[in-house]
């Protein structure tokens, strides 16, 4: 034990409970033409939890990758402890005691939790050979003062993804960070995770760490902050108290008022268009990961399908789409079985599909918008005239399209690569919605669109379902289940828990997530 | 490289080689040499050449000798066949000759050499077969083209000669005669063949394999694949020699002469020299040249042999056999030793 | 400085530009060899050290030798102004003036076809190296079409066109079939399948009917005079430019309609920019590989089979071998062209031009025929990196990097 | 969590389709032998193995007599294990079928042989020297050893070098200069593996910094070298022949074991060219999987933002070990000069792109290139030393079996090995 320690120490720097003072001052960062953050100052004091909230691409990451040291600022300064600082690379920013948890993981999939934790910074034997015994020590002894358990030895690709992400807060700490940034790491946890990733804040702070907490949601906000940062459009818009109200904040962020509440007419649900019946699937590994799901949309209906990532949502749908192979059960959409029918024959049953990955299997980047607003329907007339295509009518089509959906684009020949994301998922919605469905199925819908981009599709979407449209949504996001859904289906572990009213509440529905079955 | 650029003026021989290139250590480079004797004998005979990537550069480059005001162009090769004849036909005045070949058309102002190698092959073979410790040579070709079975079943014929006349019961591994005479339009025979002329990694394996067959001698037919056969005689030490073709090892290749014993020379060199003089002096004639022992055609040539002085006697008196055409170089009138 | 200026605005234009400069650099670095490689010049040079004063003959040889290659290179490829001006004065001699010409065109002709071959797979993320192989198939296929079987010339031109189409295919079905089912790497199937192609190709020459009668050489029969294609000036001209001109106008016109204008094509390019939105949309990524690869196959047979019928007649154990590899240089110029149709004209008139030229240069200087080579695969590195040539020339535009999409390993 | 990885080491099984076509080819590989190559030779034949190597100067104490067998019966054995190695193929599905194809192949080239040397038979040769058979196959393996250690290099760290075969070709050039003006081949090999880093830095250099295309500029590096090989043989070798000697490289034997039969002569009487190639492997294998270089290099290779996150600079990673690469492969260029002699335009007859077939058999580990380069070379070897026995298959058929069984393997196994993640991808540092 004795001589681990030692080791332990000799790699890593002992644990000293001071705290740190960081500011950041008229920083400035230009992608081309394009200014991501524009003269942003603010201050983080020790043991405190600051928040950064803004719209999707208001400059968060950019902010914080400059603070870690993987981007560098045109203009502006770093202030650690009352001294100026200037990171080359991310290694100095850690050594500096800067720990990031990214917004996407930035975790080696095929190596152990271990060997993640240590990189860059491994204990090392005799010939340059890593050290694993030291590596795994040190996991344990900081997994038990912070309460954070992973098995050092397992693959990361096998872990749930919020297994990952401790693996990330593991690494920021191993690292004996004393400010600790975490971007949007809320996004994929059950309700249950983010009660604990949330106690653990907590705790780091009191023990004297500073944290740079970034989400888009208010709640969480509200929840953990001391001091809140909006910015918008790559500038301060200002810094509010935590108990500034919801409505306030998207007003901040957004820069003008946002219903919340999406409202709904009364439909009576129409015969079902699309129904699951015991379905299984597998995924890329071989493991079942949708074990007998039978499921029923009705049309004028929205089923909203609830669940925490990972837990069978994703590869349903691909397999709906037909973009993944069906095991057992049958899929039947209008009454036609489309049971492992290619995505071709899916797409002309009627099936609209806005897929979870937008930019990987809804748009091609580099193709421009009036291309992409066809992707599907170039080979129909009009866009087709026998073996060519008929460019007229496909400009026309996308001119009529991103006025309708208002896409904010300077042209409809631009690459659609160089769209917002938000603009980029109307485009998709736009597409699916333009050809005649009977049944819609959008995964993720809003998943990192800002406030004022969700309120447009969520629009959209209940629109299509009071003209009688079925509709499947899947997302991990609570409050869009429960504001959309007129049932709500709850996924766990590659089964439907269970189909309930929305009513029942979000502590019900948060349980049910978490694997509890409805009394 | 060649010469600088082309004056009309004074009598001009140009060479156009084939894919080989002037450095294939084979006849393209023979009859290059061949240009350059020439010259030797009279200066005033201007030479160039031109070497061809592609069957699509042979026309082209006749065409451009022809405009050069080349006196007599040189082709190499079969596959030039075609393209000679066109030209040829196409300017009855212009002189041509061409090495290794025999033409499907004959046309006058075109002369074709061709050599009946087997005469100096079959000297080759009795070489090998008196000097081989273990009793086992072999031979191995490029392709199973006439030119080269021609080689291979003199080399035959050689070796079954001397057991015949000295009770030996030396081997020949990688050829075997197939029934009828061997001439230049059809050499019967199957036995090892690389497949190409330029994979030396190939035939330094089948070398290997052969010396792993208890062979000491090899008579690679293969132009630069014959390479190969040199570093596997390398590799296998001492003992292990090669038989050269073509053109003299020694010059072509001085670094490797200790591994060759001798050459058995297709007489590229003086066939074009004589081609080239005799234009020179205006009195070329088309049709077709044979080279045999008797006109220098082809010969074999020692190296680092070890032959004693009776053996090379005994060799020279084959040779007049031959010329008078007392020897046969035909393997088939000589029992072989069956392996 | 004007000059400059004007190269700045044409750059500005984008990729063209970038290939112009990546030519210069190739000259350039092609002046550095010769000039390493040059005895006499390099012996100037060596007289520089005593003598300072020789520099100036140094330079002087220097660009004599240079000079002289590449003015060459220019005479054999375009031919000489003198006599140009000869002909337009005295309206004579005009086949010799315009042969280099004609044989720029000659060369050009199987190149265009092979370079849409190899772009049409480029474009949808597929590189197919064995275009090569694919060639000499269409070669063999049209040489068998053309010599075994007899027709009137009406049918029998068509006939080995067809014939020539699918052999190429054939040879591109295998890479296309093991891609599409069993994931396997283009790149490496075709490039061994070239040289399985070579075998085949003495194979074929030296053991089957197909062997010229009374050859135990490695040649194949000679074609009909009724399949080949004729020189668009007459036989009796000897300027062998020759109708497959026209067919190779066709097959870039073609390729222009395939890629811009027709739904198929819009489908390959949607796979070669994002397979997994493909196939979300309903695009069968299986159909498409094999199509692509029975297109681009069939092209370059199609090269082939122009390249034989319009030139040798024949086909034998080093068609299209090594340095004489038209789908080799055909990958270079699609690159060079920017896999765009008309970039593409460009690219194969210009090399052909190097390579035809070239010959002329070993001619009258004795520099080997290679240095056309080694030339054309430094523009292409050039060109594969436009921002390195920008930064090369201070040039500042927004061409992003070539966006070619081949895959790794994974397929 | 402990649940799932339980679950995935499961279902690491190869799915069944695609093993039962592999194993469907191993029996019929299996039936042909059994049927045609043992009874379809008559029951009399006798096929015979030697053991004493070529070189008799190094021969050993020992002496092992012919082993003489009956075709007939031997060949349907060989059969019959071929055919078990299919079924197990298709019964377990383990995790590596190709290696068993490649084992079957390699079997199945046997029987060929002992097929074709069988007495009374047509050929003249009347055995098959097992000795000399492994001990060239070894030269072949060692050259793909040096390449597709250098692909290990650099694809572990997420460049891919296609230009393998150009390395190859620099360094045989340079490598048969030097040492023909030396004639040492250490200075060879130095110049050797100078080229092959300068060709491995080009490639960096355009595939790191400006992001080219790594395919397209391997293949160009590629082009290059064989044309600028071409033209410096014209220029400078040609008027200058003593330049290009191509003396080889002799053996130095390991005292006592180049005695051990068999093996001594095939493995412990080599060039030091060999030695050091299986040092570099043993090298590179620990450096790769036990140290620090190595967790780096490859969390470059895999998922280089996060190493950039961690403070590793992903672009001098690569630099470097695409320069090593490229110096292992120079080196390779060298040692086959050194085994063929003198420098022959293209003579590495596409070695460069076999080694990177044998990368992928190899799962990019060092060790398992060392296998598949053993296979690819035996196989190679083999097909061309059936060019000495008369079999009734022409010369050109048989040529094609090297190129043919690389195909069947990659198509067999891409998409079922792994490479690196990110192997291919450029970097650009956000
Ligand atoms: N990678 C990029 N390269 C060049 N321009 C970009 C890039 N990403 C975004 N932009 C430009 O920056 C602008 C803002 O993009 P961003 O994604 O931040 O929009 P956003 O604020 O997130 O809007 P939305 O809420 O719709 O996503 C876009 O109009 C886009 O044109
Ligand atoms: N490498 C880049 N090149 C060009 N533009 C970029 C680049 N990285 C980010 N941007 C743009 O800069 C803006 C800020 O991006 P950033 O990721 O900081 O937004 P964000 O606030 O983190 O949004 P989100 O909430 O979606 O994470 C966006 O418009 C984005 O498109
Ligand atoms: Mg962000
Ligand atoms: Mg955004």
């Amino acid at each position: 034990m004795k001589k681990t320690r030692v080791l332990v120490t000799r790699v890593f720097f002992v644990t000293t409970i001071t705290g740190m003072r960081v500011e950041l001052r008229g920083v400035t960062k230009r992608f081309g033409s394009f200014t991501a953050n524009n003269q942003i100052s603010l201050t983080v004091e020790p043991g405190q939890i600051h928040c950064l909230l803004g719209e999707n691409g208001a400059g968060k990451s950019t902010l914080m990758n400059i603070l870690f040291g993987m981007l560098h600022a045109e203009e502006g300064e770093i202030v650690i402890d009352g001294q100026a600082v200037r990171f080359a690379d991310s290694g100095e920013a850690v050594r500096r005691g800067i720990g990031m948890v990214h917004q996407h993981f930035m975790l080696v999939p095929v190596f152990t939790v271990a060997e993640n934790v240590v990189l860059g910074f491994e204990p090392t034997k005799s010939l340059g050979r890593v050290n694993h015994r030291a590596a795994n020590d040190m996991i344990h002894e900081l997994s038990s003062r912070f309460g954070l358990d992973v098995d050092p030895d397992a693959l990361v690709e096998n872990l749930s993804v919020g297994l990952q992400q401790r693996v990330e807060i593991l690494k920021a700490l191993s690292h004996d960070a004393e400010l600790l940034i975490l971007d949007e790491p809320t996004a994929v946890l059950t309700p249950q995770e983010i009660e604990s990733l949330m106690a653990i804040m907590r705790s780091l702070a009191s023990a004297g760490k500073s944290i740079l907490f970034i989400t888009h949601k208010l709640k969480e906000v509200q929840a953990v902050g001391d001091v809140i940062t909006v910015i918008r459009h790559g500038e301060v818009v200002g810094s509010v108290p935590a108990t500034t109200s919801e409505a306030d904040l998207a007003t901040l962020m957004v820069g003008r008022d946002v219903s919340f509440s999406v409202t709904k007419e009364v439909v009576e649900a129409g015969p079902a268009v699309l129904s699951l019946r015991d379905v299984v699937i597998r995924d890329d590994r071989g493991i079942s990961v949708v074990n007998g799901v039978s499921l029923d949309v009705n049309g004028g209906q929205i089923m909203a399908i609830a669940g925490v990532q990972g837990n069978g949502q994703t590869e349903l749908v691909e397999a709906i789409a037909g973009l993944r192979h069906v095991e057992s059960g049958t899929i039947t959409l209008g009454g036609r079985d489309i049971t492992n029918k290619t995505p071709r024959q899916i797409l002309d049953a009627g099936l609209g599909h806005v897929p979870e990955d937008r930019q990987r299997d809804g748009l091609v980047l580099s193709m421009s918008i009036e291309d992409n607003l066809v992707l599907n329907t170039a080979h129909f007339r009009p866009f087709a005239k026998g073996w060519s295509r008929n460019l007229p009518a496909v400009s026309s089509n996308a001119a009529d399209l991103v006025e309708r959906f208002d896409v904010r684009t300077t042209s409809i020949t631009a690459d659609v690569g160089s769209l917002s994301g938000g603009n980029q998922q109307k485009v998709i919605v736009a597409r699916e919605l333009s050809r005649p469905l009977t049944c819609f199925m959008a995964a993720q819908p809003t998943r990192g669109l800002d406030v004022g981009s969700i309120e447009y599709v969520h629009r959209q979407i209940v629109e299509q379902r009071n003209q009688g449209l079925g509709v499947l949504i899947v997302s991990s996001e609570l409050d869009e289940v429960l504001s959309l859904g007129d049932r709500v289906a709850v996924m766990f572990s590659g089964q439907v828990v269970g189909v309930v009213d929305p009513q029942v509440g979000r502590e019900t529905i948060g349980l049910m997530m978490a694997g509890a079955k409805p009394e | 490289g060649g010469s600088t650029i082309a004056s009309a003026a004074g009598f001009k021989a140009c060479i156009v080689t084939d894919t080989g290139g002037i450095n294939d250590k084979s006849f393209n480079a023979s009859a290059y040499q061949g240009l350059k004797d020439a010259k030797m004998v009279d200066p005033s005979i201007e030479i160039d050449y031109l070497s061809s990537l592609a069957e699509t550069d042979y026309a082209p480059n006749i065409r451009a000798f022809e405009h050069q005001g080349c006196n007599i162009i040189i082709t190499v090769g079969f596959l030039m066949d075609a393209a000679t004849t066109a030209a040829a036909n196409a300017d009855p005045k212009q002189k041509f000759a061409i090495v290794d070949d025999a033409p499907m058309t004959k046309s006058k102002n075109v002369l074709a050499l061709q050599y009946n190698t087997n005469q100096a092959a079959f000297l080759g073979g009795y070489l090998d077969a008196a000097t081989s410790k273990t009793g086992v040579v072999a031979t191995y070709g490029g392709m199973n083209f006439s030119t080269v079975a021609m080689y291979e079943s003199g080399f035959v014929a050689g070796v079954r000669y001397y057991d015949m006349k000295n009770h030996a019961k030396v081997k020949v591994l990688g050829f075997t005669p197939g029934a009828g005479a061997c001439t230049l339009a059809n050499c019967p025979g199957t036995g090892t063949f690389i497949g190409n002329f330029t994979d030396q990694t190939a035939g330094k394996q089948d070398t290997a394999t052969f010396f792993a067959q208890g062979a000491d001698i090899v008579f690679p037919v293969a132009g630069s694949v014959g390479l190969g056969s040199v570093a596997a005689a390398q590799q296998a030490g001492a003992g292990h020699s090669v038989t050269w073709v073509d053109s003299n090892g020694c010059v072509s290749d001085k670094a490797q002469c200790k591994w060759f014993n001798a050459t058995v020379a297709k007489g590229v060199e003086p066939s074009v020299a004589a081609a080239v003089e005799s234009a020179f002096a205006g009195k070329f004639k088309g049709g077709t040249y044979y080279g045999t022992l008797a006109n220098g055609g082809t010969a074999l040539e020692y190296n680092s042999t070890t032959a004693s002085a009776s053996l090379k006697a005994t060799i020279a008196a084959l040779t007049k056999g031959i010329e008078s055409g007392n020897i046969s170089v035909n393997p088939n009138r000589y029992p072989g030793t069956p392996n | 400085m004007k000059i400059w200026n004007f190269l700045k605005r044409l750059n500005a234009r984008g990729p063209a530009a970038t290939a112009f400069f990546a030519l210069i650099l190739g000259f350039i670095i092609g002046a550095l060899v010769i000039i390493a490689t040059t005895a006499v010049v390099l012996n100037a040079w060596r007289h520089v050290f005593s003598s300072p004063t020789a520099i100036f003959s140094a330079l002087k040889v220097t660009f004599d030798n240079v000079g002289a290659a590449y003015r060459a290179i220019f005479i054999g490829a375009v031919g000489s102004p003198s006599a140009y001006s000869h002909s337009i004065t005295t309206g004579q001699g005009w086949t010799n003036t315009i042969d280099p010409l004609s044989e720029t065109l000659t060369y050009a002709t199987p190149l265009a076809i092979a370079s849409i071959a190899v772009c049409i797979a480029f474009r949808t993320g597929i590189f197919n190296i064995g275009a090569n192989g694919q060639a000499i198939l269409g070669g063999i296929a049209g040489a068998w079409a053309g010599s075994m079987v007899h027709l009137p010339t009406a049918l029998h031109i068509p006939f080995t066109l067809i014939l020539g189409v699918l052999g190429g295919a054939l040879g591109g079905l295998i890479p296309g079939v093991l891609k599409a089912y069993a994931g396997a790497h283009e790149v490496i199937v075709t490039l061994m399948l070239n040289y399985i192609i070579a075998f085949f190709l003495l194979y074929v020459t030296l053991s089957t009917a197909l062997q010229q009668p009374g050859q135990a050489n490695d040649i194949s029969r000679t074609i009909d005079g009724s399949a080949v294609l004729p020189p668009i000036f007459g036989t009796g001209s000897g300027l062998r430019v020759s109708y497959g001109l026209f067919i190779a106008a066709a097959v870039v016109l073609f390729g222009w309609w395939f890629l811009n204008r027709s739904t198929l094509g819009f489908d390959f390019r949607i796979t070669g920019a994002n397979p997994h939105a493909a196939r979300a949309a309903g695009i069968n990524a299986r159909r498409v590989i094999i199509f692509v690869f029975l297109i681009s196959g069939g092209l370059a047979g199609l090269a082939g089979e122009v390249q034989m019928a319009s030139t040798t007649h024949f086909v034998d154990g080093g068609f299209l071998i090594g340095s004489a590899g038209v789908g080799f240089t055909a990958i270079t110029v699609a690159l060079l062209g920017r896999n765009e149709p008309m970039g593409i004209v460009w690219g194969s008139l210009l090399f052909a031009a190097l390579n035809v030229g070239g010959r002329t240069m070993q001619a009258s200087t004795g520099i080997p025929l290679d240095l056309a080579a080694i030339i054309q695969s430094i523009v292409v590195l050039f060109v594969a990196s436009p921002v390195l040539v920008k930064e090369i020339f201070r040039l500042h535009t927004t061409t992003e990097a070539v966006q070619l999409a081949t895959k790794g390993w994974g397929q | 969590m402990s649940v799932e990885t339980v679950e995935v080491t499961k279902a690491l099984k190869q799915p069944h389709g695609r093993s039962r076509v592999i194993a469907g080819i191993i029996v019929g590989l299996g039936l042909f032998v059994a049927l045609v190559f043992g009874l379809g030779s008559s029951g009399r034949a006798k096929s015979q193995f030697t053991f004493s190597p070529v070189n008799l100067s190094s021969n050993a104490p020992w002496h092992l007599g012919a082993l003489t067998v009956n075709t007939r019966g031997w060949n349907v054995v060989l059969g019959v294990l071929i055919i078990a190695l299919g079924t197990e193929v298709w019964v377990r599905r383990p995790r590596a079928p190709m290696l068993r194809f490649g084992l079957s192949s390699i079997i199945f080239l046997f029987a060929l042989l002992f097929w074709a040397c069988r007495t009374p038979g047509p050929s003249q040769i009347p055995f098959v020297n097992l000795t000399a058979t492994l001990a060239g196959s070894v030269g072949i393996a060692m050259v793909l050893m040096y390449g597709s250690l250098s692909g290990v290099l650099c694809e572990r760290a997420g460049v891919v070098n296609i230009a393998i075969e150009g390395q190859f070709l620099g360094g045989a050039f340079f490598g048969s200069m030097v040492v023909s003006v030396t004639n040492s081949f250490l200075y060879a090999a130095l110049a050797g593996a100078l080229f092959g880093a300068l060709l491995g830095w080009l490639l960096a250099f355009l595939a790191i910094r400006y992001m080219s295309d790594q395919v397209i500029v391997g293949v160009v590096i590629v082009t290059m070298m064989a044309s600028l090989s071409s033209y410096l043989n014209l220029q400078v070798l040609t008027p200058y022949p003593n330049f290009n000697l191509g003396n080889t490289a002799s053996t130095t034997g390991i005292p006592l074991l180049d005695k051990i039969p068999v093996l001594g002569p095939v493995l412990f009487n080599e060039t030091w060219f060999f030695y050091l190639a299986v040092a570099l492997v043993a090298l590179v294998s620990f450096g790769l999987f036990k140290t620090r270089w190595g967790l780096r290099v490859r969390a470059v290779g895999e998922h280089p933002k996060a190493a950039e996150s961690v403070g590793i600079n992903v672009a001098r990673t690569r630099y470097r070990n695409v320069i090593m690469g490229g110096a292992v492969a120079g080196l390779g260029g060298v040692a086959f000069m050194a085994t063929q002699g003198q420098f022959q335009p293209g003579y590495t007859s596409g070695l460069g792109y076999v080694a990177l077939a044998a990368l992928i058999f190899g799962r990019w580990k060092p060790s398992g290139a060392v296998v598949a380069s053993i296979l690819f070379g035996l196989s190679a070897f083999l097909a061309n030393g059936l060019q000495s026995y008369s079999v009734p298959v022409s010369s050109e058929i048989i040529g094609m079996f090297p190129y043919i069984i690389t195909i069947a393997v990659v198509a067999g196994l891409i998409g079922r090995v792994r490479p690196p993640a990110a192997d291919g991808v450029p970097f650009k540092r956000s």
